[in-house]
Order: structure tokens, then C-alpha cells, then sequence
């Protein structure tokens, strides 16, 4: 069943899509129904009776019609208790998360997302998930309010830095949907996008093992770092090219003298990369803003040997 | 229009000691039961905050009808005072429905994560 | 200034756009009423957050209740019911034509609303001094339970905002008083001293309610 | 058709000089400053949204960069609103026409009617202050723990919204006393225009959610400043009671924007029709039912907010009931029409277009009340759409309809009524083809203040860009010719569109003090089944 979805709704991908869209649809058919009805009525009113000739008349004495008032005072508020019910309950089978759903921890903060899953692997911006099964989102974020925004799954929770919130889908079908951020939260809001690949149980079992893996050993830590140097994100604001975007170029970094905002100077060491992937602010390169968020939980001791290692690699 | 004499009601001076008087002891009343613990009413925290607020509406009342004359006035200016406290308890009321009922379905959606959000622990 | 008022003379009290004094009484008296209401709400949300963060932690605020000195606040609130009494007195006094005592009665206002400044003033030297401010500067260690600069902000945001209030409470009473010893009120027209005294009874009421919340917790 | 000079003494050239205007206390020279100041910042915000839309033609950067454009669609919405829109009809157009609406000489408190202007000029200093002291990057909405933490000027722009609020509550107050007390002999509330009831409903609604947004500005600055950490996660406080106190201003904001525009049109569709309202009582009573109701509905905003369910339900069940009274004013406006003798004036075009663009604007409303959509729908252009077709469709067009409807009136001359239709048209096509693609857009998905956005939308952002210039060449003619008509418009009388109201026995433009003699009511508003008026 190709869902490509209609022209005002995205394809509908999870199971209950369907019925948010048979809600918009009902409330869009009503409304247009009476938008007809106005502009008709009003067209045909305004080319009957407009004024012929220049001679002004008296007009009749229509001061109300008891009636016609009630008609069409109970008749939207009887549709709107409709739509109200109706939208109520479509609310809570949205909002009340089943009992057997896979738990994903989700933690928004200034500008990617990373998933956490219950088997200890971290990913970043990339939600991998079985199709058919209900899988629950544990939201909260590192710093300002974000909002998880997956259209094809029509769900959407703010993510807050107070509290915990929940939201949950069940896809229908294997396919990759965009995942984005609807509350704003600063200079990146807009490229805060992620990608939801819903996958078959048996990839989405291959995938958990690889993913476990690689933290093991296995891979050298040069490799494992420039994975990681995409799979973390760090491209969005390090370039390797030289070109400077919110942070420094890794081009020709190691080795190189880097002078802070506070005026201090310092080589380009094991040491000072180890410190500005783990605590960033503590010693901000001069020319760029302190907006590096920390990676203290998300990467694991080898994880950050790996992209010492990596950058290490990286000759002017 | 004609200039009568404008009848400006001049409140009799007892009123005014009266009610003096009636306030002061009041607030007498409400510090000494504030001492007395009343133990907790179902759904309500404690016993006690419903009856000083009850002291302290009879002294608002009292404040409002004598001092600021609105049991001599034109019932707009009631109307007016009545309509502020009835938007703010609405005000009140409303937000209340959400900050109370937050962990109707889910307890972990009550109470805050952690006392200090991540980003404040490394400054 | 041709008006059709049947009346011939015009008070020079009475302005051009009103037909008569009465009119413009009930207008004065209608307009800070409503001001009034604006006060209410102001300090509305103050009370909005004041029983929120105390939903969430009464403890709290019970604990940090036992900081808050009982007898200073009891004594603010006598001091500014006597101020209330002393307005409304002012106020008939001027009605029966008796400027003088109007205006001896408007200074004990004022020095009533003075001392009720001078006690909050100690009040809040004594919590700077203990360090129990609101949010950054709280440094007090006394009160167990998390976050309890909560309780200090909401007290100092309206005990705060309340002071400022008395304060232009003040500054008003000080005009009035001024207009009473220049004769220009009487017991034809006395609308501005009628507003002055109906704001500082609104002062009065919003202390009120504010001593039993922040002082008699639990 | 006779071209003698305006009928001296008018209040526009007696009495002489700058400091005549700038100590005035005729409620008609401050309702021609307020005019001036708020045209000037419905540039201003116009200007922005000019650019908003070149920006987003394309994905990748057309002209500014992340942090400009989230800086320029901040000052786009704030400027808009607490600048223009909000003061805009009561304060421009309710200074101008109210006293005149009730027979009174001016408005209650004349003094303090100036005193609100000064306030509105000293806010907007603030808020252009903070335009160039690296400007807001945090939407209108100033949402924490964002806004209390961005290193742009939210401080003066929270100060100006402070400000700017006390100028709107005075007017508020104003205008509800001089309704109360200086009607004229023989005007009981019933014989009140509907405009003068859809301004007590807006004063109402300024008087009481205004002093929550004050309250709600000062704890943010002082947040920002001094740390009280009311609204901030890490220190106790909790960012979803900001939008609590925010939205509860807000919401009836919305309504204090709305119902001066449902006012006037009630006025044009009556004046242009010549045919008494249908249903006067029910448009009068639906007015104060939105009033009251507004303050109910809040929550609607904050329904993904991590809001409760049970307080979600609440609020939707109670949007569902602000939306009747809306949908009766439509209906009632519509059987007015029925068998009348109707004009197509400049604004009785503007006032069609309303009833076009108001129906989509409130029906796309039910669609943001239902729960289950609003959490696909919400946060999108979707909402864009539907607060712009409710805002701008409705507001600004009633707005419109106003100023041409009583130009002659407070000018004594007449704009030019061919360029009027023109750009009646252009500004209803110019706003179709901005807005209806949002829909579209926000429906499939597209999040609103996204400063790059994902390749499918290109097309509908480039269509919609496409009518915002058709928008701007409107607007550019009519102020050509509104300008124009004020020096070298046709002379008109009294009553140039044969009305009923009050203000139309006067002298156009009128004298400073309004009427010779107190005028005596006799009369409904709209009994043009009993009176027929030539127009002069």
C-alpha cells in the first residue's frame, strides 16, 4: 500500500496517522462546507440587492429573526463538540504510551539530537527503529526548550530541560522519515534535523550488535575516530577543509598555537583537545562563541582517545 | 443639572473606628490561630491556609465596603472590584489545573529531572 | 467655552468636557476603580506564582517560613491598617470642610507609612546581611530542602513591589496634602484625596492578604 | 459638486503650531498622532516581513544569515504587535471617532489620553533601541530559558513591551469610563453604535490582561539581570509557567486586536448596505461574550508544551466555545446583507474581503482547537497562516476599511475612489497568494521560524514571496494616494456616505469641540428603514 500521502498531509507512516488525518479531513470538509455556504451567500446577496441609480430608498425593517439565531448558534457549537470529543480522544491514544514499547532515551540539546538505547549505544541525529513495534520516547533536553517533530508519524512533544516528557509512535512501514525541531532554540533551529530509519526487526537486531561492537575493539583508533567525527556530529561546526563555521578548523590544528578569548596562548596538545571535547568552555579559542555543548556522557574513554587520535592525523 | 447639593455621603466617624477597631482585632485572630495547627484537609495541604485566608478576605471585605465606600457607591465600582478578583482567580484556577495535574498518567512527568540542568554543572 | 449647562456658574474645578460636577466625580472615581483592578492583576501574578512553587514544595516553604521574623510583620500589618484609618479619615474631614485636621490626619498617614518602610527596611538588611536573596546571590545554608532562594524570590519579588507601591502611595498622600494646604480641596471637590485614599486602601488590602502568606505558614 | 474651503474652525488648523499638537488634549489631534506613529511602525514591521520573505526564497542563504534572519522575524512579530497592532484601531481610530460616535465634547480624562500617547512613543524608543543593540533573537514570544539566556537585547525589548502596556491600559480606561459617563442626552446603551460596543469590549480586555504581561516582562528582566530563577530549570523554576503567564495576556491580545475590527465592520457593512444590523443585540452581546471567554482559553497555545492531559482537555473544550460567537458575528454580518441597497465603495471592498478572510482565518482556527491535530498542526505554518488570515486578513482589512470609511471625516477631503478599488484588490489577491501556501506548507510538516527548511517547500515559499511584493505595491499606492487626497482631495460635507451614526452630523472635519450644541439623540444607528439621509 504506496503511501504517498495527500496534498496537505505527508504520507501517513504510523498507526495512527491515519486517524489525525481522518479528523483533519472531517474538519476540513465541514469548514469548507460553510465556507461556501458564507461566500455564496454573501456574493449572491451583494450582486441581488446592490443599489441601482443614484436615488437613495428606504430599506425593510429586518431587525432579527429568532430562528435563524438559534439554527445557527447550536449548529457550530453541536459540530465543535464533535470535533472536541473527537480530537480528546485521538489526543490520549497519542499521548498514553503502551505498555510493551521499546524504550529509546531521547536528550535534545543546541542543535543535535542523540538517542540513547537500553543496550548502551549512543547515536547522534540517526534514530534506528523497528518497523511494527510501539516504540516510547523518554524526552528531556541539556539546555533550552526543543520540540520532537516527526511528521510522517504526526507527533510532536516539546522537550524541556526541567522535566521529563513522552511521546511514542509505531511505524508501519520500513522507510526513513525526517525527524525536526519545532520549538525554537537558537542559531541552528533550523538545521536541528535528524532522520528516523525505520527498519526491518532483523536489521534493527544487526544493526544493535554492530553499533555494540564498534565500542569494543576491533577498529583502529584513527578509523574509529573519523566515524565517529561524522556519526558525532562534530562536521556540523569543525570543518576539516580549514573553512571556519561555529568552531575551528581541525585542518593543521595539532601542533598549531591557539589563543583564547581571554588573551592566553597555548600549543595544540593531546592534552587541550582531551579538555575541549570534555569540558569545551573551559578554554574558547578567540573569534567564537562558547555554544560547544559538553560530551562528557556521550562518548566513552576510547570514543575520545579515537578523535584525539584522528585530529593528531589531520597534517596543514 | 441644576447645582444641588451634591449629596456627598459622609460615613458617621464610628463606622470608621468600628471598623478600625474590627480589623486590628482581626489581625490578632490571625496571627494566634496561625500558631494552632488545624492537621491537613483531604487534597488541600493544611487546614490552615484556608482559615487565614478566610481572616484575611473578611478583612478585605471590610476594608473594601467601609473604607473605600462601595456599600455607598454606584454598584459599578463593585461590579469593577468583583471582576478583578474573579479573573484572578480564574487566572490562578486555570494554571493550577495544570501544574497540579501534571502526573495524572505518568509520575516521572511531575517532578523536575534534576536540581541542576547539565549545562549549569560545568560553569 | 459656550455650554448649554443651565447652571450659570462655572467651578473652575469642573472641566470643559463634563456637564456637571457629579459627573465628573463618578467618572474620576469609575477610572481609578478600574486602575485598581489593573493593580489587582499586577500583583495577581505574583500571587499566581506565589501558590504555584508552593504547590510543588510546601515543605519548603514551610522551612523557609521559620526564617521570617512574625512580630515585625505582625506590626507592619497594624502599622498600615492605622495608615488606613487615618486616610479615611483625612477623607471625611475634608468632606466636612475641615482642612486642618484633614491635613493633620493626612501627615499621620504619612508617618505611619514611613515607619511601615522603616520596619520592612530592617527586615531586608537583616535577610542581605544572612545572605537569603532571591535566585544568584542566595548564600544562606540554614534551610534544607532544594532550591530555597524559590521562597526568597517570590517574598522579596512582592514584598518588593508592594514597598515601591507605598512608597508612591507616599508621594500621592504628599500631593494631596500639599493641594489641601493651598485650599484647592473642599467639600465640593475633593476627587483627587477620594482616589489617593482609594489606592492606599487597595496598599493596604494587598498587605493583607501578603502577611498571612508569608509570614503565619503552617 | 462644489469646491469651497474646509469649514473653518476645524480642529486640523486651529489652533496654530507644533507645541499646539504636541500639548494637545483633543482626543482628535492624539487620535492623528497615534495614526502617524502607528503607520510608522506598520512599515517598519512591513519592511521586515518584505525581508523575512526574500530570505526564505530560497534554503541556502539569499541575503542574511541564521542569527539575522532570526533576529528579523522576532522584530517583525514583536514591532508588529505591541506597535501596531494592538494600539491600532482603539487608538488611532477609537480616538478619532469614539467621542464623536457618543456625542461627547472629548474623551473622559483628556490629560491622561495624552499622557498614554507620550508612554507609546517613550516604549517604542525602547523598542527601537533594542533594534540596534544587537536586536531579539527570540521571537515575540520571549520564551525561557531561551530568552534568559541569549546574549541579545531581550532587557530594553521586554521594558518596551512593559512600557508600551501602560499605554495601552490608559487608553483602555479612557475609553471605558467616557463610554460609561459622557454619552449623550437620550443614547442608551442600545442606540450605541457597534463599534462603540466591540471598543468598551477591547477596553475591557486591555484593562485586564495587560497588567499580567507587565508583571510577566518585569520577572523576565529581572531573571535576566538579578537570576531570580523563577523561570529557570536550573534553579528550581519552570519554563512552562512562563508560558503560562504569557499566553494569559496574550490570548485576549489576540481578542484586543479582533473585536475593534469586528466594530468596524459592523459600521461599513450597515453604512454600505444602507439597511439596519441584523441581530444588533446579538453582535453587541457576542462582543462581551468573546471578552469574557478569552480569558478562558489560553491554554490552546501550549497543548504540546508538556502541558497536562487533563489540563489540555480543558482548554480545548473552552476554545471550542470562544469560536461560537465569532461564527454568529459572520452569520449576522452576512444577513444584514440580505435584501439592502448596496454600494461598492473602497470600503464596503474592504469589508467583504473581510468576511472572506475572517471565515478562513476562524475556521482554521477549529482546526488548531482539536487536540489530536493541534499536535501535527502546532508549531507549524499552519499556524502561521491561520494567525495571518486572522491578524492581517481581519484586522488590518477592517483597519483599512476604517480609514477610507472615515477619511472624509477627519480630513474633510476625499481619497480618490478608483486607486481605493485597485488596491483593494491588490491587497486581498497580494494576501491570498502569500498565505494560502502556508497552509499547505505547515499541514505537510514545515516548522515555523526555520531559517533554512527542507527542499520540497521551495516552490510554495517562492509563490508565497510573489505575493508579498503584490502586498507591498499595494500598500505603496494606497499611502500615494491617502497622502495625496489629504492636500488635494475633494472638499465632502457632513455626511458624505449618508450614515446614521453621531459622527456624522458634525462638520467634516469637525470643530475642536466636536458639536455646537450637545446633539440629541432620536434615532437608532441603523434605522435606515425610517430615515433616508441625502449624502453631501
Amino acid at each position: 500500500m504506496n503511501n504517498q500521502g495527500t496534498f496537505m498531509m505527508p504520507p501517513a507512516e504510523s498507526t495512527l496517522a491515519h486517524e489525525v488525518d481522518a479528523l483533519y479531513y472531517f474538519i476540513y470538509y465541514v469548514s469548507l462546507f460553510f465556507f461556501v455556504l458564507i461566500v455564496a451567500c454573501s456574493l449572491y446577496f451583494v450582486l441581488r440587492f446592490r443599489r441601482k441609480g443614484k436615488q437613495v430608498e428606504r430599506t425593510p425593517d429586518i431587525s432579527h429573526n429568532t430562528f435563524l439565531e438559534i439554527l445557527w448558534t447550536v449548529v457550530p457549537t453541536v459540530i465543535l463538540a464533535i470535533i472536541f470529543v473527537w480530537g480528546f480522544r485521538g489526543y490520549l491514544k497519542l499521548t498514553i504510551v503502551p505498555k510493551d514499547a521499546l524504550q529509546i532515551k531521547v536528550t535534545g540539546q543546541r542543535w543535535f539530537w542523540s538517542f540513547d538505547y537500553p543496550e548502551g549505544v549512543n547515536s547522534l541525529n540517526d534514530m534506528v527503529v523497528p518497523v511494527g513495534k510501539p516504540i516510547a520516547l523518554l524526552m528531556s533536553s541539556q539546555d533550552v526548550i526543543h520540540s520532537f517533530f516527526v511528521p510522517a508519524f504526526r507527533i510532536k512533544q516539546d522537550v524541556l530541560p526541567n522535566r521529563y516528557t513522552q511521546a511514542w509512535f509505531e511505524a508501519k512501514n520500513v522507510g526513513e522519515y525526517d525527524l525536526l525541531c519545532a520549538e525554537f532554540c537558537g542559531t541552528q533551529h533550523s538545521s536541528m534535523l535528524g532522520k528516523v530509519r525505520v527498519v526491518s526487526t532483523q536489521d534493527y537486531n544487526r544493526w544493535l550488535e554492530e553499533a555494540v561492537g564498534s565500542l569494543g575493539a576491533g577498529m583502529p583508533l584513527k578509523d574509529l575516530g573519523e566515524k565517529l567525527y561524522t556519526s558525532k556530529q562534530c562536521f556540523t561546526c569543525h570543518s576539516l577543509d580549514g573553512t571556519k563555521i561555529q568552531g575551528p578548523s581541525f585542518k593543521g590544528r595539532f601542533g598549531s598555537e591557539a589563543v583564547f578569548t581571554d588573551g592566553s596562548k597555548r600549543t595544540v596538545d593531546e592534552n587541550y583537545l582531551r579538555e575541549s571535547i570534555l569540558n569545551p568552555q573551559a578554554k574558547v579559542v578567540a573569534g567564537y562563541l562558547p555554544v560547544m555543548p559538553t560530551y562528557q556522557s556521550l562518548l566513552k574513554e576510547r570514543e575520545v582517545d579515537a578523535l584525539v587520535e584522528f585530529i593528531k592525523s589531520l597534517k596543514p | 443639572m441644576a447645582e444641588n447639593q451634591q449629596q456627598h455621603h459622609v460615613t458617621p466617624l464610628w463606622v470608621y473606628l468600628g471598623v478600625g477597631g474590627a480589623l486590628l482585632v482581626l489581625t490578632v485572630v490571625t496571627v494566634a490561630v496561625a500558631k494552632v495547627d488545624f492537621g491537613v484537609l483531604v487534597g488541600v495541604s493544611s487546614l490552615n491556609i484556608i482559615v487565614a485566608m478566610i481572616i484575611a478576605s473578611i478583612k478585605a471585605i471590610l476594608v473594601a465596603l467601609f473604607f473605600m465606600h462601595l456599600i455607598y457607591d454606584a454598584k459599578i465600582n463593585m461590579a469593577v472590584f468583583i471582576t478583578a478578583l474573579l479573573f484572578l482567580g480564574v487566572f490562578i484556577g486555570l494554571t493550577m489545573f495544570d501544574t497540579v495535574r501534571r502526573a495524572d498518567v505518568y509520575e516521572l512527568e511531575e517532578g523536575p529531572i534534576k536540581p541542576k540542568a547539565k549545562i549549569y554543572q560545568n560553569q | 467655552m459656550a455650554t448649554t449647562s443651565t447652571h450659570s456658574a462655572h467651578p473652575d474645578y469642573l472641566q470643559h468636557h463634563f456637564s456637571d460636577p457629579q459627573q465628573q466625580q463618578e467618572a474620576a472615581k469609575l477610572g481609578m476603580w478600574i486602575f485598581l483592578l489593573t493593580e489587582v492583576l499586577l500583583f495577581g501574578g505574583l500571587f499566581c506564582a506565589y501558590v504555584i512553587y508552593r504547590s510543588w514544595d510546601p515543605q519548603l516553604f514551610i522551612n523557609a517560613n521559620k526564617e521570617l521574623s512574625v512580630p515585625l510583620g505582625a506590626l507592619n500589618t497594624i502599622v498600615l491598617i492605622t495608615s488606613s484609618v487615618t486616610m479615611a479619615l483625612a477623607i471625611r474631614c475634608v468632606q466636612l470642610n475641615k482642612s486642618k485636621q484633614s491635613a493633620a490626619y493626612l501627615i499621620a498617614t504619612l508617618a505611619f507609612a514611613a515607619v511601615f518602610l522603616v520596619v520592612k527596611y530592617f527586615e531586608y538588611s537583616h535577610k542581605i546581611h544572612l545572605g537569603q536573596l532571591p535566585g544568584q546571590f542566595y548564600t544562606y545554608t540554614g534551610i534544607e530542602g532544594n532550591n530555597p532562594h524559590i521562597f526568597f524570590s517570590v517574598y522579596f519579588m512582592m514584598t518588593g513591589l508592594h514597598g515601591l507601591h507605598v512608597l508612591g502611595g507616599m508621594g500621592a498622600i504628599g500631593w494631596v496634602l500639599w493641594k489641601t494646604v493651598k485650599r484647592q480641596l473642599h467639600s465640593e471637590y475633593y476627587t483627587p484625596m477620594e482616589n489617593v485614599g482609594l489606592y492606599w486602601h487597595l496598599v493596604d488590602m494587598i498587605w493583607i492578604f501578603l502577611f498571612p502568606l508569608l509570614y503565619l505558614i503552617g | 459638486m462644489y469646491d469651497k474651503a474646509l469649514p473653518q474652525p476645524n480642529y486640523l488648523s486651529e489652533p496654530k503650531g507644533l507645541k499646539s499638537w504636541l500639548l494637545t488634549t483633543d482626543h482628535k489631534r492624539i487620535g492623528l498622532m497615534y495614526f502617524a506613529a502607528i503607520m510608522g511602525a506598520f512599515i517598519l514591521g512591513g519592511i521586515f516581513a518584505m525581508l523575512i520573505r526574500i530570505e526564505l526564497i530560497s534554503p541556502s542563504k539569499v541575503m542574511m544569515g541564521a542569527d539575522a534572519y532570526n533576529q528579523v522575524f522576532t522584530l517583525h512579530g514583536a514591532i508588529m504587535i505591541f506597535l501596531f497592532i494592538i494600539p491600532s484601531i482603539p487608538a488611532a481610530l477609537g480616538n478619532l471617532i469614539l467621542p464623536l460616535m457618543l456625542g461627547a465634547k472629548d474623551v473622559a480624562f483628556p490629560r491622561l489620553n495624552l499622557c498614554s500617547w507620550y508612554i507609546y512613543v517613550f516604549g517604542a524608543l525602547f523598542a527601537v533601541y533594542s533594534m540596534f543593540a544587537n536586536a531579539v533573537d527570540t521571537g515575540w514570544t520571549f520564551y525561557t530559558p531561551y530568552s534568559s539566556e541569549t546574549g541579545t537585547a531581550v532587557i530594553s525589548m521586554a521594558l518596551a513591551v512593559f512600557i508600551l502596556g501602560f499605554s495601552s491600559i490608559f487608553t483602555g480606561l479612557n475609553f471605558i469610563v467616557t463610554i460609561h459617563k459622557l454619552r449623550a442626552p437620550g443614547l442608551t446603551w442600545y442606540k450605541l453604535p457597534l463599534f462603540v460596543w466591540a471598543i468598551y469590549a477591547t477596553g475591557i480586555l486591555q484593562v485586564m490582561a495587560t497588567p499580567v504581561i507587565g508583571i510577566t516582562m518585569v520577572l523576565l528582566v529581572l531573571e535576566r539581570v538579578a537570576g531570580i530563577g523563577i523561570f529557570d530549570p536550573a534553579m528550581g523554576g519552570d519554563p512552562v509557567l512562563f508560558q503560562h503567564f504569557f499566553w494569559f495576556y496574550s490570548h485576549p491580545a489576540v481578542y484586543i486586536m479582533i473585536l475593534p475590527g469586528m466594530g468596524i465592520i459592523s459600521e461599513l457593512i450597515t453604512a454600505f448596505s444602507r439597511k439596519k444590523i441584523f441581530g444588533y443585540k446579538a453582535i453587541a452581546y457576542s462582543s462581551l461574550a468573546i471578552a469574557f471567554i478569552s480569558f478562558l482559553v489560553w491554554g490552546h497555545h501550549m497543548f504540546v508544551s508538556g502541558q497536562s492531559r487533563f489540563a489540555a482537555m480543558i482548554f480545548s473544550f473552552l476554545t471550542f466555545f470562544v469560536a461560537v460567537p465569532s461564527a454568529i458575528k459572520v452569520f449576522n454580518w452576512m444577513a444584514t446583507l440580505y435584501k439592502g441597497s448596496i454600494s461598492f465603495a473602497t470600503p464596503m471592498l474592504y469589508a467583504l474581503s473581510f468576511l472572506f478572510l475572517f471565515a478562513i482565518g476562524g475556521l482554521t482556527g477549529v482546526f488548531l482547537g482539536a487536540l489530536a491535530v493541534d499536535v501535527h498542526l502546532h508549531d507549524t505554518y499552519f499556524v502561521v497562516a491561520h494567525f495571518h488570515y486572522v491578524m492581517m486578513g481581519g484586522t488590518v482589512v477592517a483597519l483599512l476599511g476604517g480609514i477610507h470609511y472615515w477619511w472624509p471625516k477627519v480630513f474633510g477631503r476625499m481619497y480618490s475612489e478608483v486607486w481605493g478599488k485597485v488596491c483593494a484588490a491588490l491587497v486581498f489577491i497580494g494576501f491570498n497568494v502569500t498565505f494560502l501556501p502556508q497552509f499547505v506548507m505547515g499541514s505537510q510538516g514545515m516548522p515555523r521560524r526555520y531559517y533554512t527548511y527542507p527542499e520540497q517547500y521551495q516552490a510554495m515559499h517562492l509563490f508565497s514571496t510573489i505575493g508579498s511584493w503584490i502586498l507591498g505595491v499595494g500598500f505603496l499606492i494606497m499611502t500615494i494616494y491617502l497622502l495625496h487626497s489629504v492636500f488635494k482631495g475633494r472638499i465632502v460635507g457632513k455626511n458624505p456616505w449618508g450614515a446614521l451614526t453621531l459622527e456624522w452630523e458634525t462638520t467634516s472635519p469637525p470643530s475642536p469641540h466636536n458639536f455646537e450644541a450637545t446633539p440629541e439623540v432620536t434615532h437608532g444607528p441603523y434605522d435606515y428603514d425610517k430615515i433616508v439621509v441625502e449624502p453631501t
